[in-house]
């Protein structure tokens, strides 16, 4: 044969590999430890409800959120190898659901407030099926999911993959937002939705509502975790991870690695979604600004300085950017945006399996050093 | 129909800075696999550059400033890709996410040296005027742009190093065996690619706002007219600048700017179905 | 004809006005061990690309147990029962050996039953792994195996499957003395109740297991028959010996790689004999 | 997972640590939030404008006109006696960043009040926080009015105060028809279906009405669009950098501000730096404040804010109905004689002060100010030259209740 025949799986422009590929052995999937979960569930589910003042509860309420948007991040880029940059999308179409509903609740049969100024006069049919909250909560899940599997459909069964699903995710991101925009009498244009009081009859600025407020995220979030583990345990999971490192040569063995990949996207767009509606309630404001490019971006880094690999390290990268970025603008706004880019460019650099990644590096060379002495 | 004809033009020159700016794209995208982020701050950098350079060169400056962006940027990016991006190669979707960390730098630097408002940049007097509905700056633009395109074929086509370029573009393990110094052509590519969006900036500073947030206005766009054309084609780009930018132009006419937006998206996702890989792709069989 | 397994007629393929294939035919019966051999650049990988699925064909037909395979995805294609490996193998560095082999044995369960978790092994698998030899590194990940452990994690991966055509490309490619031997035991083995189809360049390999032989020559076949009478065949030995044609083929393509493919490809294990 | 838990583990506990510990200065119950603000010869102001992000461009000069405000009330000895401690927070260009600051500001801080805020957008985000805590914001920029929030005093201009007599202004000087350019949010598609009904009611022509996404910057179409309407004028209500965009396009098409002058509403001083003065020349603009405005209380406020921060800063609209806040707060605190919320709404009502616009009043009803509107015409040094003035006060009408023409818009 010529010397083109086939190389080793990697061109450079369409492969997604890592230069220092991931240590083999899937360790967070063979190690049990309910101990563990149950430790850090109680310190998340009964520690930090007593012992963080009402308006900190609340921004870990609001992290949490975006750790389930990571932790589907986790799943899709991590161990599917798609970089989801519109991840917003899923979250923002979630938190439209949610805040849709409150509005209409909020409207108590009249025109939302946004749609008086906006001058429409009818409510829009899109909008009469939103007063149910379970048409709501079902569609802020079904919602991305089928979006997702519908993109998912048309862009990887025609192979599109990489660089190119990733910049596609972006664009789509931008075109939703200026879309939310444009449609301002349908979506409250750049305001988004605002203004809500009442959750299920519960006043949402008493500090007991949001506390449970917290309280259910948290406990979603534990849920999904141990769901994703569960799944990644699964032959699927490792299907999936097959897919990430060598996508074709999956199809070689009978599968139909655009199946694998659109369910799992769709997945992770559901996770999205979830923690979109649970955002609402918890921030009080869902908005375009919320889901578009940079904020897309901000969710992968954050999974990316958590440790990407590691489902555990998405949901830590998640809260402890999300912290950082609070304590930073307290301290000095100005010098956030380096910070963050400069957290990036390290991490990417020196540790591109995040936290997670370190840490356990950090222990390797701990029980080795034991082991010898 | 004198809408078709009027809108012409303007599509026209759309496509030629969408094309001005994904030139530079397509190369390093394309033979490196690098999606620079980063690209949008070095258009930010060679706008910079033709406002600093009033200073000297008064109402001249922006002709006087392509040749100093296209350095300007060029040296930019290849500081980028000898400390940072050398060690990402095979790794594409990494150096997406460590770009992106460079261009929040680079904006917030750019914040920090020129402050965040935007600054003025005079366009020269003979750019003032226009013919019919075409300005006279849009046709320095349209010209750019085709000359750009004409200088980057010669390059690739009539010159060794050019040559070496499309060799490591196609086969970079193959060029390497070659004894293809491709660290050599990485640093140029990227020189060169950079450097195109320094001149792209120094052009855009005659349609555009010039402020630390430049980049983030293009970038988008950009990267839909390299996917559309397909991984390292000149021809691609071409094609696909000229599209966009002419239903770009259509759409907004017929609808709005917003929903025209939406429509080019919609646009790429359906032309993707018919060809995946772009408009004009290498056939490769490697197994991925 | 009635009855092959295979039966592929006037494939040709093209790659940028260069013709890979022009014209093959190849019939392969059922039990069969078929060889196929030729210089570089003769087309034999194009030719197990464009079974598989892996390059559309630009004109012919391939059939397999009657059914045109034209159009089919690659999965499809494996689905119906033709199974391959690759030059350079590719098997899931993530993934364990056992958990490599039990993926592919899977692949007939519909998705959703995918979702439960993977429960001690196999026979099939156990089995697998016992012919390959690997049985004492199943809960090793796949990136550590050597170069030949790997060849044979692959065909263990398509053994599990049951395919009823093998496709093997260079099995032996890069392998010492001693892999190769296991690599032919483990053929044999195969070859006793699969039909299987090798490329080969290796000679010394081709004279001690292959029967019947394809000489694959720029795109078309030349030759086809039992190993002996291939070898004294002029024709096959003006290719092998003679002028170096294939440098020519190269050069069609045009453009630099072509240039740098044709010089810098490696003398080819078909050259040794 | 043992491992990895315990890393989330860890993580969380070093958050929750470090959480707690930032927690642990002034708390207290939270709830009421102003009477005791900071102790006993301090009181605490919350400055909160976008620091990063696309809108510090501008909102970082407000701020800068706030932070001026309480160093001079400090130096005139402060408020009750005490001096004013200012606690600055980043919005980040983020609607929810807002609220969840305004929040901290109000239950962390405990300050007596809050000057923040640009757009509509992180107004809404931060209104209903500040009703909730019953809190008070004020909020220096002009908007698109159909607001009235008994925790918000509004400092900039409601839409019959810049809108109204801006087309007042175009009427008078016999435009007859004008094309509206906008970018895509809240603002300019109120104010453009305020400027249709006025036109329908006034024998204006409406020829077009475009939006662009925020941030846009290919205006070829939408000028060419314009250019074939042939309007007297053209209403712009596009945002930040689309502004620039927008007059360079226009210009090189051959538009000039003689034969269809543009009429611009979120164009000031510090923009038309950027858009270049050889592109918007000669153009309008609608506000209630120039630096360029002639009394005593501007020529002081120039001074001082080009000493404090540098002698090419100009100062703009909204800079000085930031500005006016901070003293017209602490005009309401002396007169109610406490910080508490409710006790300076109720002395707010009629204060009135001679500000570099001109006097001010704040209306005890809307809370909102009688404002002066002022017509200015972009000169060739980059200042604005004021060609018209409504020569008294507007009283604020943020639903323009009092128009006729207007009786369908709410």
């Amino acid at each position: 044969m010529t010397a083109t025949t086939p190389q080793t799986p990697a061109t450079p422009a369409t492969a997604p590999r890592f230069a220092a590929p991931p240590p083999a052995p899937p360790w967070w999937a063979r190690l049990g430890g309910p101990a563990a979960f149950t430790a850090v569930a109680l310190l998340a589910l009964v520690a930090a409800p007593l012992l963080l003042e009402p308006f900190r509860l609340n921004l870990l309420a609001k992290y949490l959120c975006y750790a389930i948007v990571g932790l589907g991040i986790g799943l899709a880029w991590g161990q599917g190898g798609m970089l989801v940059i519109g991840q917003g999308v899923f979250f923002g179409l979630g938190g439209y659901a949610m805040g849709m509903y409150l509005k209409l609740h909020e409207a108590g049969g009249d025109l939302p407030d946004f749609m008086v100024w906006s001058g429409v006069e009818r409510l829009p049919a899109l909008w009469a099926p939103f007063a149910s909250p379970a048409f709501s909560l079902v569609f802020a899940v079904a919602g991305p999911m089928a979006l997702a599997g519908l993109l998912g459909t048309l862009v990887f069964r025609r192979r599109v993959r990489g660089a190119y699903f990733a910049i596609l995710t972006q664009a789509l991101a931008a075109a939703t937002v200026i879309l939310l925009v444009g449609r301002q009498g349908l979506t409250g244009g750049t305001n988004g939705l605002t203004n809500f009081f009442e959750l299920f009859g519960q006043d949402l600025a008493a500090d007991g509502t949001q506390r449970g407020l917290y309280l259910v995220v948290a406990v979603v979030l534990g849920v999904l975790y141990l769901g994703a583990r569960q799944l990644l345990r699964s032959r699927f999971g490792r299907l999936l991870i097959a897919v990430r490192d060598g996508e074709d040569r999956v199809r070689f063995l009978g599968y139909d690695p655009a199946t694998v990949k659109t369910l799992t996207f769709a997945v992770s767009a559901g996770m999205a979604g979830l923690a979109g509606a649970l955002f609402v309630p918890v921030v009080g404001i869902i908005s375009p600004a919320l889901l578009g490019v940079v904020p897309s971006l901000e969710l992968v880094v954050a999974v990316a300085v958590g440790g990407r690999f590691s489902l555990a390290g998405a949901i830590l990268g998640a809260v402890v950017m999300g912290q950082a970025r609070t304590t930073f603008s307290e301290q000095f706004a100005d010098g956030w945006l380096y910070l963050q880019g400069a957290l990036f460019i390290v991490v990417m650099t020196l540790a591109p399996r995040g936290l997670a990644g370190l840490a356990g590096t950090a222990r390797e060379m701990w029980s080795s050093r034991r082991a010898r002495a | 129909m004198g809408a078709v004809i009027n809108q012409l033009p303007i599509g026209l020159s759309i496509a030629a800075v969408l094309l001005l700016i994904a030139l530079g794209l397509t190369f390093t995208f394309g033979q490196m696999g690098v999606i620079n982020m980063a690209h949008g701050e070095f258009i930010m950098a060679g706008a910079y550059t033709a406002y600093l350079l009033q200073d000297w060169a008064g109402r001249q400056a922006v002709p006087v400033a392509l040749p100093v962006a296209f350095v300007v940027a060029g040296l930019m990016g290849l500081v980028l890709e000898r400390t940072l991006i050398r060690r990402f190669y095979g790794r594409p979707l990494d150096t997406l996410l460590l770009t992106w960390g460079v261009s929040l730098l680079l904006q917030q630097l750019a914040r920090d040296l020129f402050g965040a408002p935007n600054v003025q940049v005079r366009a020269p007097e003979f750019l003032e005027g226009g013919l019919g509905v075409l300005p006279y700056n849009r046709l320095f633009i349209m010209a750019l742009a085709a000359g750009g395109v004409l200088a980057i074929w010669i390059y690739l086509n009539r010159t060794a190093q050019g040559r070496r370029m499309q060799a490591v573009m196609q086969n970079r393990q193959l060029a390497a065996v070659m004894g293809i110094d491709t660290g050599r052509v990485d640093m140029r590519t990227f020189f060169i690619g950079s450097g195109l969006a320094g001149v792209a900036g120094v052009a855009l500073t005659l349609v555009g706002p010039v402020g630390p947030a430049l980049g983030t206005y293009y970038i988008v766009d950009a990267f839909l007219v390299v996917v559309a054309g397909g991984l390292g084609a000149l021809r691609g780009a071409v094609a696909a600048a000229l599209a966009l930018g002419l239903l770009n132009s259509y759409a907004e006419f017929w609808t709005d700017a917003s929903l025209a937006k939406v429509v080019v998206f919609a646009a790429v996702i359906a032309f993707l179905q018919v060809r995946p890989r772009g408009l004009f792709v290498l056939r490769s069989r490697a197994l991925t | 004809m009635n009855g092959a397994l295979l039966e592929v007629r006037d494939l040709s393929v093209v790659f940028d006005g260069y013709r890979a294939l022009a014209g093959v035919d190849l019939t392969v019966q059922p039990g069969e061990l078929r060889f196929l051999i030729g210089p570089n650049g003769a087309g034999k990988t194009t030719l197990v690309d464009a079974i598989t699925g892996l390059t559309r064909p630009a004109g012919g037909t391939v059939r397999f147990e009657g059914r045109d395979l034209a159009g089919r995805a690659e999965h499809e294609i494996v689905r119906l029962g033709v199974g391959r490996t690759f030059q350079t193998s590719v098997v899931f560095e993530g993934l364990t050996v056992v958990e490599n082999l039990d993926l592919a044995a899977s692949f007939r369960r519909p998705l959703w039953a995918l979702v439960r978790r993977r429960r001690g092994v196999s026979d099939q698998v156990a089995g697998a792994l016992e012919i390959i030899g690997l049985a004492e590194l199943a809960d090793r990940p796949a990136g550590v195996l050597s170069h030949g452990q790997r060849q044979w994690l692959e065909i263990g991966m398509l053994i599990v499957q049951a395919p009823r055509l093998l496709l093997l490309d260079e099995p032996v490619a890069g392998m010492s003395a001693a892999e190769r031997e296991r690599t032919g035991e483990l053929l044999t083995r195969i070859a006793a109740d699969h039909t299987v189809i090798v490329i080969e360049h290796d000679m010394e390999f081709l004279r001690r297991y292959a029967s019947a032989v394809t000489v694959l020559h720029e795109g078309r076949v030349l030759v086809e028959g039992p190993v002996d009478q291939v070898r004294d065949d002029p024709r096959v030995q003006e290719v092998y010996l003679g002028r170096p044609r294939e440098g020519a083929a190269g050069g069609a393509t045009g453009g630099p790689v072509a240039a740098v493919t044709a010089a810098a490809a490696p003398p080819g294990g078909g050259g040794t004999e | 997972m043992r491992k990895s838990a315990w890393r989330i583990g860890a993580a969380i506990a070093l958050i929750s640590a470090g959480i707690t510990g930032c927690g642990a200065s002034p708390a207290g119950t939270a709830g009421d939030a102003a009477s005791v603000a900071g102790g006993a010869d301090t009181i605490k102001v919350g400055l909160l404008h976008s620091l990063s992000g696309t809108m510090a461009i501008s909102e970082v000069t407000v701020r800068d006109a706030e932070m001026l405000a309480v160093e001079e009330i400090n130096a005139a000895g402060g408020v009750l006696g005490k001096k004013l401690v200012p606690v600055v927070e980043d919005g980040a260009s983020d609607w929810p960043t807002f609220a969840e600051k305004a929040t901290k500001l109000i239950a962390r801080d405990r300050v007596a009040t809050v000057f923040g805020g640009w757009t509509s957008a992180s107004r809404k985000a931060m209104l209903p926080v500040f009703e909730k805590r019953k809190a008070l914001l004020w909020y220096p920029v002009q908007y698109e009015g159909l607001e009235s929030s008994p925790n918000i005093f509004y400092t900039g201009a409601t839409t019959n105060q810049q809108i109204v007599p801006a087309l007042d202004y175009l009427k008078e000087q016999g435009k007859k028809s004008v094309f509206l350019v906008g970018s895509d949010y809240v603002f300019p598609r109120t104010a453009n279906k305020i400027i249709k009904a006025y036109a329908a009611a006034n024998g204006m022509k409406v020829l077009g009405e475009e939006y662009t996404p925020l941030g846009h910057t290919e205006y070829g179409t939408l000028v060419n669009k314009v250019v074939q309407a042939r309007p007297d004028a053209v209403f712009n209500t596009l945002n930040g950098d689309s502004n620039v965009a927008f007059f360079k396009q226009l210009k090189s098409a051959g538009v000039t501000a003689k034969d269809m002058p543009v009429m611009s509403v979120s164009v000031a001083e510090e923009e038309v730096k950027g858009i270049g003065v050889d592109n918007i020349a000669g153009h309008l603009v609608a506000w209630n404040y120039y630096q360029t405005t002639k009394n005593a209380a501007n020529d002081k406020f120039v001074a001082a804010f080009k000493a404090r921060y540098g002698a090419d800063r100009v100062t703009s609209d909204p800079m000085e109905a930031g500005y006016n806040a901070v003293y017209l707060w602490a005009e309401a605190v002396k007169k109610a004689g406490s910080t508490d919320v409710e006790a300076v709404k109720k002395a707010a009502g009629g204060i009135a002060l001679d500000r570099p616009e001109g006097q001010v009043t704040i209306d005890g009803d809307n809370q909102h100010m009688f404002k002066t509107a002022r017509i200015g015409e972009v000169e060739p040094d980059g200042q604005i030259k004021e060609v018209w003035n409504s020569g008294k006060p507007i009283k604020p009408d943020p639903y323009l209740r009092t128009y006729s023409w207007a009786g369908g818009l709410v």
